[in-house]
């Protein structure tokens, strides 16, 4: 149920994810020494246009990527097809991008929690 | 019993890394959301999140939390292994690049686990 | 091998797996087996083969749960102490017992522009080609298949996916794309693009673990994927 | 299953066999015949998957220049079937090769295997006089057959695949054919087929032998349905034999399949069970000798043995280096390796095993027979090869000949119109195709097995006319026999058992003819040879047999050979020509 377009969507957002997902990681590996708190989190994050770009494009990317992912899994395993196969991608898409959305514009610069 | 002879009896290494890649996107997928939902807490209720985050001294959530990194891991060389096979002009050590691929997710994410204990 | 009687459980359309005692034989294969069963135990067992040299591809089934022609492959190889099971191809209509219809493969073998596109004809002379040009060389790799269905059995995205065009279909795709003589580029690449086409397969690769013949669909279809990632950007299609 | 229950079907063009000769016919017909013409395709398997021409090895005969001509080609073929060939066909088939192997290539897309310069490149068979033999590896017939079977599956002509032909039906008066019975073996129903005109290509199949190398779906059912037909059939002893088949027991189909003919060329050796090798005992070429020679040495060589526990000869290859053997001969060397012999290191039985049918309907050079609107083609048509078939000539003669009977169909159909079929041979074809349904239903295996003993030993490759008497006697029994074996009938959905039954049918039928011919043949020549009359025989004289069956009795009969291009002894070569073009190897 892979049509080219929908390939090389899910293979241009891997490749994006790639260095973000390594940079997560070592974001990761380096924060958790010590434990890890919301403050620590935040005090990165908040206010850093870079970081709502690295974390924004992640999101896009990874709704974009999960989504046709899911797609195909839910066409090859649970024999979904035609319409319901479409707005299921889309569902799945969108949820992921809001949900993306929300946490970086949370971790970035929503208001709430003073630095 | 049927379902052990169908793996079995398809368990080159090939498709072991093609259901590998597969579960672990599947997986990953299933706990973004969640992963996403937590990080949103932090702009309605950040005590939560904070009360969520202590959690990661428990051990179970370090392993769980090991698991999802090894996911990532796993899944991301897995793709790029799935990437290069497809698009690098073809060359018959896939077996040996899949093979790798796996083992140098094994070991970061070990590093990984490693470093938080 | 010291068994003289083999356990043969034949898995019959409708999950009734029938089991017959067969003598055993020195060089006897899996379709000797079937042919054993249907000229001495039961006469109403239905199976399918032509050459029996492994040439027309017409004898593959599903033994004990792996796709392989039955006709070259020795018994000893695929025995189980002394039982072996044996069914129906895989990802195919059952026609009865262990004969499929095959249609749905070769409808996919033409869908995917398998089928020669030229401008030459019989009044023209014979074009040379470089046998040791790399195209070339590409395009025998895959010259040899028998189409026996073996990879479109094996192969688990076929079974979830009913509009994909399977390994072998593209396999012949990718051969006629490096063919100097075949002029259907635009064409092969759109039937290959579509959403039965090449970038369905996940490259599970178990086409190309079990093809009998030692073609490889796997690394066919991932020239395809090359391609069309090409002209993808190319063309913006 | 009453008469009622015949499903009827009609159109334009109907191609019985999906061999090189079916589906060029198929091709050629969409090609030449009217717009709106429907053309079907019926086929024992399924399109493309059966049948011979799918398991050609060696190639492809075609003269293409570089010194060789379709003169020599066309001598080469003379000579080769002893003078025997209706010499318009034999030139037709070298002639038209020509144009079919560009055809091949250029239009339906066959690749065949090139020179270091790009163009064709070509081998010698034995018993050629040039490098002429074009071919794809050593599996020349997969790529023809699938190139063509992708062409015909694209075109959308009207499949009906494991259809079985049982009967012709001609019209009331007989003159010609109205149309084809058959069977459809997937549900086991009848289906009477109407056509204005039918080209019969089911590709003969001398499986009637304990050893034989044709697919199994070939029995001989064509030329058994020509015979009730009244049609005539000539060379019908003419049974070729390969040297060199696989022996490996009589309870695998891999028995009598073919080892090829490079394993010989190449300095294979052929070694007795006293570990001797013995071809030179009987031909100066040794284990190079042509296929009927070998075959007899071999022959010969297990008769003077006579121990049931050593039946074969072995071909040797090892002293040639295995990994030189396993290099040159790959796919050989993986198919025996497969039913569990080395052939690179060790030694392989081998057995002389049935491989071509020579004789056929009789047809003119436009592929017409004497009933109208019945075409035959491909190995069902006799007179191309004589006495002999030279390597490489078959495939060519069913490509050349399919792509004839297309042409001619698609002209004639115009002219043709669907004919009223006679009732009562309708009702007869009928009633035999379902006889084994109203017996008891017992084992046709042991039937077969006798059929196939009887014809290996009695009319093989050795004859005389006592054998051969004790052949037809044996024959009558089996037949009889078979009158007596029924078949299950609770279900006829793909019954193999059924048509196990109507196979055998065929074939005894079939053997018959080819024992009453090889009665009347008293003499040698290229396939068929009398130890009672080792003597080929005056060339100029040369008759051929012509066999029918008139009411129940099958009769032989002889007709001279027309020498319409080429007299005995002479030659359409230039005189200056050198006698082979072939280095000596
Ligand atoms: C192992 C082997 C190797 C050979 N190698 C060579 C070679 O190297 N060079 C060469 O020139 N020749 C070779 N030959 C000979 C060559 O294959 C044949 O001469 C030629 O292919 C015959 O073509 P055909 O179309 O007449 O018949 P086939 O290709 O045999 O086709 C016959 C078709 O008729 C169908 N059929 C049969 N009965 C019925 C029925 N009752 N109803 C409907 N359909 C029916 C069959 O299923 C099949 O589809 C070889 C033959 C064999 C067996
Ligand atoms: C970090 C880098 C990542 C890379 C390089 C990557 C790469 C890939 C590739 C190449 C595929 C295609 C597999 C196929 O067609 O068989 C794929 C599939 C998939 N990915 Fe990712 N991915 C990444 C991250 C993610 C993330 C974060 C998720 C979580 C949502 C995800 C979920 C999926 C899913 C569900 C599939 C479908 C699996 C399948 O069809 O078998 N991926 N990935
Ligand atoms: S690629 Fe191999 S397994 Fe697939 S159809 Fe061709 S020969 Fe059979
Ligand atoms: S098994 Fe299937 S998924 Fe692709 S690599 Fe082969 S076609
Ligand atoms: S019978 Fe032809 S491939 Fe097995």
């Amino acid at each position: 149920m892979l049509n080219l377009r929908l390939y090389m969507l899910q293979r241009i957002t891997a490749i994006l994810m790639a260095p973000l997902v390594l940079g997560h990681l070592a974001v990761m590996i380096y924060a958790i020494q010590g434990g890890l708190s919301a403050a620590e989190v935040l005090s990165r994050t908040q206010g850093s246009f870079l970081w709502l770009l690295f974390y924004g494009t992640f999101a896009v990317a990874v709704a974009i990527h999960g989504a046709i992912g899911l797609r195909a899994i839910v066409h090859e395993w649970g024999g979904l097809k035609g319409v319901a196969l479409d707005v299921f991608m889309w569902v799945v898409g969108f949820s992921l991008f809001t949900l993306g959305a929300r946490a970086v514009w949370a971790v970035t610069f929503a208001k709430g929690l003073g630095a | 019993m049927k379902a052990a002879s169908g793996i079995t009896s398809r368990a080159h290494p090939l498709w072991l890394a093609y259901i590998l890649h597969r579960l672990s996107g599947l997986a990953l997928a299933l706990f973004l959301p969640l992963h996403l939902w937590v990080l949103a807490l932090a702009m309605t209720d950040p005590e939560r999140l904070d009360g969520f985050l202590n959690l990661t001294e428990a051990g179970a959530v370090k392993l769980a939390e090991f698991g999802l990194v090894f996911l990532l891991a796993v899944h991301m060389f897995g793709g790029l292994r799935l990437m290069a096979m497809e698009w690098l002009p073809w060359s018959t050590s896939q077996k040996t690049l899949a093979a790798s691929a796996a083992a140098i997710s094994f070991l970061i994410s070990l590093l990984f686990f490693l470093k938080a204990i | 091998m010291t068994n003289d009687v083999l356990k043969v459980t034949i898995e019959r359309s409708a999950d009734v797996p029938d089991v017959f005692e067969v003598p055993a034989f020195e060089s006897q294969t899996v379709l000797d087996v079937v042919s054993w069963i249907q000229q001495n135990a039961d006469p109403t067992l239905s199976y399918r083969f032509a050459c029996r040299v492994g040439m027309c591809g017409s004898c593959a089934m599903m033994v004990n749960g792996v796709p392989r022609w039955t006709c070259r492959t020795h018994i000893n190889k695929v025995l189980d102490g002394n039982e072996i099971t044996i069914g129906p191809l895989r990802n195919l209509p059952v026609i009865k017992d262990l004969a499929v219809d095959m249609d749905p493969f070769f409808d996919k073998w033409v869908s995917a522009e398998g089928v020669h596109h030229g401008t030459l004809t019989r009044v023209d002379p014979i074009a040379p080609v470089d046998e040791d040009s790399a195209a070339r060389v590409e395009a025998n790799a895959g010259i040899e298949c028998i189409n026996c269905s073996v990879c479109y059995a094996a192969c688990d995205t076929v079974t979830g996916n009913p509009e994909y065009l399977g390994p072998a279909a593209l396999q012949r795709a990718w051969t006629l794309l490096n063919d100097a003589k075949d002029e259907g580029r635009v064409a092969i690449l759109d039937a290959v693009s579509g959403s039965g086409g090449c970038h369905n397969c996940h490259s599970m690769g178990s086409c190309t673990a079990y093809c009998p013949n030692d073609l490889d669909p796997m690394s066919a279809i991932a020239g395809l994927k090359r391609e069309t990632a090409k002209s993808f950007f190319k063309r913006g299609r | 299953m009453r008469l009622s229950d015949i499903e009827r079907h009609d159109t334009d063009i109907l191609i019985l066999g999906t061999g090189g000769a079916g589906l060029f016919a198929a091709l050629h017909a969409q090609q030449s015949a009217p717009k709106g013409t429907k053309i079907t395709i019926a086929v024992k398997g399924l399109i493309g998957k059966c049948g011979c021409t799918r398991m050609v090895q060696g190639g492809y005969n075609v003269a293409l220049g570089g010194g060789d001509t379709v003169e020599r080609h066309f001598m080469d073929t003379i000579q080769g079937g002893k003078w025997l060939p209706n010499q318009d066909m034999a030139w037709r088939l070298c002639e038209q090769a020509v144009v079919r192997i560009r055809e091949l290539e250029n239009e339906v897309g066959c690749f065949f295997d090139r020179n270091s310069d790009g163009s064709l490149h070509q081998k010698a068979f034995a018993g050629q006089t040039a490098d002429r033999t074009v071919h794809k590896g050593d599996l020349t017939g997969i790529e023809i057959i699938n190139r063509l079977m992708e062409k015909v599956l694209a075109s959308g002509v009207e499949k009906l695949q494991e259809h079985r032909a049982v009967g012709l039906i001609p019209t009331k008066d007989g003159s010609a054919l109205a149309g084809v019975l058959m069977i459809d073996m997937r549900t086991g129903g009848f289906k009477l087929v109407r056509s204005k005109t039918v080209l019969m290509s089911t590709g003969g199949g001398p499986t009637m032998y304990k050893y034989h190398t044709p697919s199994g779906d070939k029995t001989m059912d064509g030329l058994a349905m020509a015979l009730r037909a009244g049609l005539k059939l000539r060379d019908m002893e003419m049974v070729q034999f390969h040297p060199t088949g696989l022996l490996a027991g009589d309870h695998t189909r891999m028995t009598g399949t073919v080892l090829e003919e490079g394993l010989r060329g190449s300095g294979g050796q052929l070694i007795n069970h006293n570990d001797q090798r013995f071809m030179f005992d009987y031909d100066g070429k040794g284990e190079r000798a042509t296929r009927d020679v070998v075959s007899r040495g071999i022959y010969a060589e297990m008769r003077k043995n006579n121990n049931p526990e050593q039946e074969g000869v072995f071909i040797s290859m090892s002293h040639l280096g295995p990994e030189f053997v396993r290099k040159k001969f790959k796919g050989m060397v993986n198919r025996c390796a497969d039913s569990g012999f080395d052939l690179a290191a060790g030694k392989v039985e081998v057995v002389p095993t049935a491989h071509y049918f020579m004789g056929g309907v009789v047809v003119d050079v436009d592929t017409r027979t004497a009933m109208e609107g019945l075409y035959v083609a491909g190995e069902d048509a006799g007179g191309a090869h004589g006495s002999n078939r030279l390597g490489g000539n078959g495939v060519a003669n069913s490509t050349v000949y399919g792509g004839i009977a297309g042409d001619t169909m698609g002209a004639d159909v115009g002219k043709m119109h669907l004919r009223e079929p006679d009732e009562n041979v309708l009702a007869a074809e009928f009633a035999r195709a379902i006889y084994p349904l109203s017996k008891k239903p017992d084992l046709v295996l042991p039937l077969r097995k006798k059929l196939q003993d009887l014809m290996w030993e009695e009319v093989g490759v050795m004859r005389t006319e006592a054998g051969m008497k004790r052949g037809l006697t044996g024959i009558a029994n089996v037949s009889d026999a078979l009158m007596d074996v029924g078949v299950d009938d609770s279900n006829l959905a793909f019954n193999l058992t059924w048509h196990d039954w109507l196979n055998l049918r065929s074939l005894c039928d079939i053997s018959e003819v080819i024992t009453k011919a090889g009665i009347t043949r008293k003499n040698s020549r290229g396939a068929h040879f009398r130890e009672d009359f080792p003597e080929p025989g005056t060339m100029e004289s040369s008759e051929f047999t012509v066999a029918q069956q008139i009411g129940s009795e099958v009769t032989v009969t002889r007709e001279p050979v027309q020498f319409s291009i080429v007299r005995p002894g002479e030659t359409i070569l230039p005189k200056d020509a050198p006698e082979t073009l072939v280095a000596a190897q």
